[in-house]
């Protein structure tokens, strides 16, 4: 496996950003988890200094554990082919953080779409209305409390007669012989169980 | 005034007849599409139950006196046209009101329908209406051209806009106008296809585009009765060309045979081709169409 | 004279016939269960053997297939097509989310049961019914008319405040036109 | 009463008193003038048809008034659609500033037109011409600082039809010595090739611009949108008449004589089909509802100019048949154009829409109109049009026809719009308060609308003053009953069949369709259309009224790229270039303007006496 190029860049990270983690993870793939108020700085550095142009996704993930919200970007490289993995760690009480859009436009859709489905609120981005969601007044969806059977029993009318129905993560769990952790447990259990 | 009866019977029975030929031929074009498509098809009444269907509706909405009156504006197109067009040659019954008019009247009459068509279609607020409303106009400007050329050449040869005169002067089978004037048949063929709306010119009603176009807020008895205004209008506009080109009919089965065959040009143009963009069909009746009118106009000339 | 009752009663059977042979259905996909319309309508099922066809807008419709699940979003759009277009018309549940909700049973912005919100005259099962299972639906349907059964309209009509009522529980920002014969 | 000098002193004098009255008596001053015009149509009816009514000599030349039957029918064009404006006037123009002033114009305008088609010699003709555009041009920079530009555009063109015409009159005098109607039209034939020709370009250029003839159209479209509609109606009905009245005296009365004619026939037929073909583009492509009426004028001006050219007589009779149904439907269009602005206070096609509801009768105008002008029977659009390409056609003017049939068809995309973008389509909320315009207002309207329909049922009852005129004109006649038209080869189309049928029909099926449901049909609002679901809210603007005919001209593509108007402003850029250097001759000091005047009286004096034997 020759992962010189990965390395290089991992270096070249380094050298500028001193606090970066930097992994390279595999071929093409170099992981790098920052603070979050370098990350501005960090992506125009990597889309003007390393060549990553390309931002292929924009994401966000809920770590309910650690009570964090972590922002993950995907950057591509035309040049080295190599995708460099950018991540960060926000506050989940209070998630706040500054749009990116003038780097790329199109992240101004990513940031609409979580700021909608996790609450995050993006500074500068005007457009953060309602997105696919139509008129939405409970918690933002995706978020790991929002119980969504719950809600679904409470909005709509559910037809008698369906008790096959089971939470998937704990199929997924019993299958997999782990044990489901205490605080997730909470939002797993069936409303029927209650 | 002397009323003649027999003309009478003529103009109440003519619209029956073309109604029910017209349906039959819309019901045998959606069979022979399917065949070709490798489908069963519906039976061939399958248009006239439409039609039954559309009228049975328990509720109908319009949105204005123009949108109530534009289906009859068109049927009036209809059932006008088909009064001004001899029917059956030399028949006193058929013939109508054919010596009442010309051929350019009748060019002028066939546009009433659409003029209130569009009216109402305009006056439905459907903005997807006006679209393919702008697009049938655009489309007509392209295709008259080459319609009139081949006319006008006709008219000039045979020295006569009447059509009763035209009949007359092809009373036999090597007098037909398509072998007298083949450049001018093709002319007007070609802006036939574009006339009757079928594939690959069916951008106005273009169902994935603009919602069918124009007929997007019409329906029930409006719908009905456009399609029964269809079904005649078809049928007239067959007819006349019959008389143009092919010398007219003596009896029905004649005129069945004819027209059935010349329908079967734009419906099985229509089966095989994608869809023209306006601006496309426009340039194709510009093209050879239009080469083909001006050489018929100027074989006639010299 | 005739009699009108025999009258009225062979009208009705000649609208009911012509009502029957000729469906038009909206050109509505709402969920992953347009995908098997295609096929129904094509060479290989050819549903237009019955008289279905497919028709561009609400106005000139006679059946509404809802094809799969229905989001509350969508759902305020379909209620709007259904309310244009022109009685009678008659719903079609397509597939098992219409039902119960099929595997969207959890999720929280599906609805569960349509025919809470609007009346449907037939459902079809499976996910996805094959297109033989959609022309099967679509022939007790017919036969439905035929006998003059499908009046969901009808039902709609007399059970407005119900199902607006319902309509209202699931679509909060309500900003339609009224829905007045 | 009835005679010449009484209908002159009556306009011209009414339209002083109408100018003091205004700054005395406001409140009767529009009264007065509908009567004062009522008195004059009565007139212009009565005036007996003879060739001398009036005549004196100044200076050295006879002036001749007289009542002709080709002058009759545009006296009566001007009386009744002036008597039509007038009224509409009243509640049109209420409250707009210095009425005395419009009133005056009106009036000189209309009584300059009088004096062009009462006229027996070419001098009163100039004479009144002038008055005639003077005044017009005042009604021109009427409005507003935006119409002085336009108004100069108008005035410079006018010039250049004038002096042309003025040339053309200096070259006939010099040869002929008398520029009387009879002397002149006598006189004609003996003159040599080159001045014949001269006159005869100078005079159909000089007529060609006030009937907006391409190449010297440049001018309409900003007149006909800028001036009050009311006045509009007159500038497209009646006053570009007088243009078509000057062709046809020109072509019938002085160039048929001549060796050329068969040239001046086809080409200025060749120019009218053009005109009307390139006219329609524009229409077509017009964002503004009076600019697009203003092209439609020229266009249809194209058709009464080529079947003027054709010079057979069935295309002169509908020639001059169109010439009245232009001032009838184009008044009515204009007057309905006007309404709308009355009401909204735009005329912009992609602002107004739906009207249909808030003013039916306008809207019934305006469809009245709209059929005539496209020629669908059964109004009476449609027999002009007939004649037309049956006259074109057994002329043997293949392409000509196809030319003018092709622009014809095109004209149904811009009437479509006009009549969509306005009165049709989506109900907007800003002209939710419109109401119907007043009564003096919609009279006018309907009354013309009715004209169209009786004139359609039965064109003979035009084709009677329009045959009466075409005698003046040469040895024509015209075959037809009160409601036959026939052409040339014995065809004929019988438009009271016609109407019949298309009315019966009609009737039958709109009450069998009306009672059919009569209790399930309900009205609906034109937001609650088929929008896939959405409900479009109170703002949403629905209507396709931008890039309205998008397709068509992306399918004509750069044939309309070129433009008559870059071309004169090409020439305007590099006039004023030249001019200047001019300004080295303008000093601005009176005394080197006063040196000027002499210097020039002496050119024209040794110059009139050199060349043309003049003695001042």
């Amino acid at each position: 496996m020759n992962l010189e190029k990965e390395n290089k860049f991992a270096k070249q990270i380094n050298e500028t950003f001193h606090s970066a983690v930097v992994k390279v993870q595999r071929e093409r793939r170099i992981i790098v988890e920052l603070r979050s108020d370098l990350i501005p700085p960090f992506l125009s550095f990597a889309k003007e200094y390393l060549s990553f142009i390309h931002m292929a996704h924009y994401s966000c993930v809920d770590w309910l554990e650690e009570n964090k919200f972590e922002l993950v970007f995907m950057l591509w490289s035309y040049e080295e082919d190599v995708m460099l993995i950018v991540k960060t760690k926000i506050d989940r009480e209070k998630p706040e953080f500054v749009t990116i859009k003038h780097l790329w436009p199109q992240a101004e859709t990513y940031e609409r779409e979580i700021h909608e489905m996790y609450g995050v609120d993006f500074k500068g981005n005007d457009r953060l209305g309602e997105f696919i969601l139509e008129d939405w007044d409970d918690l933002p969806p995706m978020r790991r409390d929002f119980d969504t059977v719950k809600y679904a029993g409470e909005h709509y009318f559910t037809r008698p007669g369906r008790e096959d129905a089971q939470d998937v993560r704990e199929t997924i769990a019993r299958h997999s012989g782990e044990e489901i952790p205490d605080f997730a447990k909470k939002y797993s259990i069936r409303r029927d169980e209650e | 005034m002397e009323i003649n009866w027999l003309k009478v019977l003529g103009i109440l029975i003519t619209p029956v007849i073309a109604f029910i030929v017209g349906v039959t031929y819309g019901g045998l074009t959606r069979i022979i599409t399917a065949r070709i498509q490798n489908r069963f098809g519906p039976p061939v009444t399958q248009n006239f139950w439409d039609i039954v269907k559309l009228y049975s509706k328990k509720t109908n909405i319009q949105h204005g006196v123009m949108q109530h009156l534009a289906p009859v504006f068109a049927i009036t197109a209809s059932i006008t046209t088909l009064y001004f067009v001899p029917v059956i040659r030399e028949s006193t019954v058929f013939t109508n009101l054919s010596f009442q008019g010309d051929l350019i009247f009748l060019l002028y009459i066939m546009v009433f329908g659409s003029l209130g068509m569009a009216l109402g279609v305009g006056q439905s607020g459907n903005p997807n209406g006006a679209i393919g409303v702008s697009r049938g106009l655009s489309q007509m400007v392209g295709y008259e051209i080459p319609f009139v050329l081949a006319i006008v050449a006709i008219m000039i040869q045979f020295k006569t806009t009447n059509l009763n005169d035209l009949i007359a002067m092809q009373n036999n089978f090597n007098h037909w106008i398509i072998f007298q004037s083949p450049f001018a048949f093709l002319a007007a063929i070609l802006a036939f296809l574009g006339m009757m709306g079928y594939a690959p010119f069916d951008v106005v009603v273009a169902p994935a585009e603009i919602a069918s176009g124009p007929p997007s807020e019409f329906g029930g008895k409006y719908l009905g009765l456009m399609m029964t205004s269809r079904s005649i209008f078809t049928f007239a506009k067959l007819t006349l060309f019959t008389d143009i080109f092919l010398g007219g009919a003596g009896d029905f089965v004649t005129l069945v045979i004819k027209t059935f065959a010349l329908y079967m040009i734009p419906v099985l143009t229509g089966i095989v081709n994608p869809r023209f963009r306006t601006e496309q069909s426009i340039r194709f009746f510009w093209a050879w169409p239009t080469v083909f009118g001006i050489l018929a106009v100027l074989i006639v000339v010299w | 004279m005739i009699n009108d009752k025999y009258a009225n009663k062979i009208v009705d059977i000649i609208q009911n016939f012509a009502r029957k042979s000729s469906l038009w259905v909206v050109a509505y996909g709402t969920g992953c269960g347009a995908i098997e319309i295609p096929p129904t309508m094509t060479s290989r099922y050819d549903a237009e053997r019955f008289g279905i066809r497919g028709s561009a807008t609400p106005r000139q419709a006679d059946v509404l297939l809802i094809t799969g699940y229905l989001s509350t979003k969508t759902l305020k759009r379909v209620i709007r097509t259904y309310e244009q277009m022109q009685d009678p018309k008659y719903v079609i549940g397509f597939g098992s989310c219409t039902i119960n909700g099929g595997m969207y049973w959890d999720s929280y912005n599906t609805i569960k049961a349509l025919d809470q919100y609007l009346p449907v005259d037939v459902f079809i099962n499976g996910c996805m019914p094959r297109p033989e299972a959609v022309i099967s639906g679509f022939i007790k349907l017919q036969e439905l008319i035929k006998e003059g059964k499908a009046n969901g309209a009808q039902k709609y009509k007399e059970n407005l405040e119900w199902y607006r009522e319902n309509q209202r529980k699931v679509i909060k920002n309500w900003k339609m036109p009224d829905y007045n014969w | 009463m009835f005679s010449i000098s009484g209908i002159f002193i009556t306009t011209f004098v009414s339209g002083l008193v109408a100018f003091l009255l205004h700054h005395s008596v406001p409140k009767i001053r529009d009264w007065f003038s509908i009567v004062i015009m009522g008195v004059i149509v009565y007139a212009v009816w009565e005036l007996p048809v003879k060739a001398n009514l009036l005549s004196f000599k100044l200076a050295n030349y006879n002036l001749v008034f007289g009542n002709t039957e080709y002058g009759r029918l545009f006296a009566l064009i001007v009386a009744v659609l002036g008597f039509f404006a007038i009224l509409y006037s009243k509640d049109f123009m209420e409250g707009k500033p210095r009425l005395g002033y419009f009133y005056m114009a009106f009036f000189f305008s209309i009584g300059g037109m009088f004096g062009i088609v009462y006229s027996q010699d070419l001098i009163s003709l100039f004479f009144f011409w002038e008055i005639m555009t003077w005044s017009s041009f005042l009604l021109v920079i009427y409005c507003c600082k935006e119409a002085q530009k336009i108004g100069l555009k108008y005035f410079v063109f006018s010039a250049i039809g004038a002096y042309s015409i003025m040339t053309a009159m200096v070259v006939l005098y010099s040869s002929i010595g008398s520029l009387q109607f009879a002397d002149v039209f006598a006189g004609f034939g003996k003159m040599d090739f080159w001045s014949q020709l001269l006159v005869v370009v100078l005079l159909l250029m000089g007529f060609g611009v006030k009937s907006a003839t391409m190449p010297l159209h440049v001018w309409a479209p900003g007149a006909y949108r800028i001036t009050p509609s009311s006045f509009t109606a007159i500038f497209s009905g009646a006053l570009s008449k007088m243009g078509i009245f000057g062709i046809g005296l020109t072509l019938f009365k002085i160039a048929s004589a001549t060796g050329f004619y068969p040239w001046v026939q086809e080409i200025l037929a060749w120019i009218g089909a053009l005109t009307a073909l390139f006219a329609t583009f524009y229409a077509v492509f017009a964002t503004d509802a009076k600019t697009l009426l203003a092209y439609s004028s020229i266009g249809q001006l194209g058709y009464i100019v080529t079947g003027l050219a054709i010079g057979t007589p069935l295309s002169i009779a509908a020639a001059l048949f169109l010439t009245v149904m232009h001032a009838i439907f184009k008044g009515m269009l204009f007057l309905a154009t006007g309404a709308v602005y009355y009401r909204t206070g735009t005329t912009d096609m992609t602002k107004v829409s739906g009207l249909i509801r808030k003013m039916p009768y306008t809207f019934l105008t305006a469809l009245f109109g709209i059929i005539t002008v496209s020629g669908v029977p059964p109004l009476a659009g449609f027999s002009g049009k007939w004649m037309l390409y049956e006259s074109l056609i057994q002329s043997n003017h293949y392409f000509l026809v196809v030319v003018i049939f092709f622009s014809s068809t095109a004209a149904f995309l811009y009437l479509y719009r006009y009549i969509f973008s306005l009165f049709l389509g989506q109900e907007e909320k800003e002209t939710e308060n419109v109401k119907e315009v007043p009564w003096l207002m919609r009279i006018p309207m309907l009354l013309l609308a009715l004209a169209t329909l009786v004139f359609g049922v039965a064109p003979g009852l035009l084709l009677h003053p329009v045959s009466a005129a075409m005698k003046y004109l040469g040895d024509f006649g015209v075959t037809y009953q009160t409601s036959v038209l026939f052409n040339e080869w014995g065809n004929k189309v019988d438009m009271l069949t016609v109407a019949n049928t298309i009315g019966v029909v009609f009737i039958i099926v709109t009450i069998i369709i009306t009672i059919k449901g009569y209790r399930s049909t309900r009205y609906v609002t034109t937001k609650d259309i088929h929008t896939s679901g959405e409900v479009p809210t109170e703002n949403e603007n629905l209507t396709y009224a931008v890039d309205f005919y998008k397709p068509f001209e992306r399918a004509l593509g750069s044939v309309l790229k070129a433009s008559v108007d870059k071309i004169y402003n090409a020439t305007g850029r590099i006039l004023e270039q030249s001019f200047d250097y001019l300004r080295y001759v303008y000093t601005g000091n009176g005394q080197t303007y006063a040196m000027y005047v002499v210097l020039f009286l002496t050119i024209l004096v040794v110059f009139s006496e050199l060349i043309f034997g003049i003695k001042l």
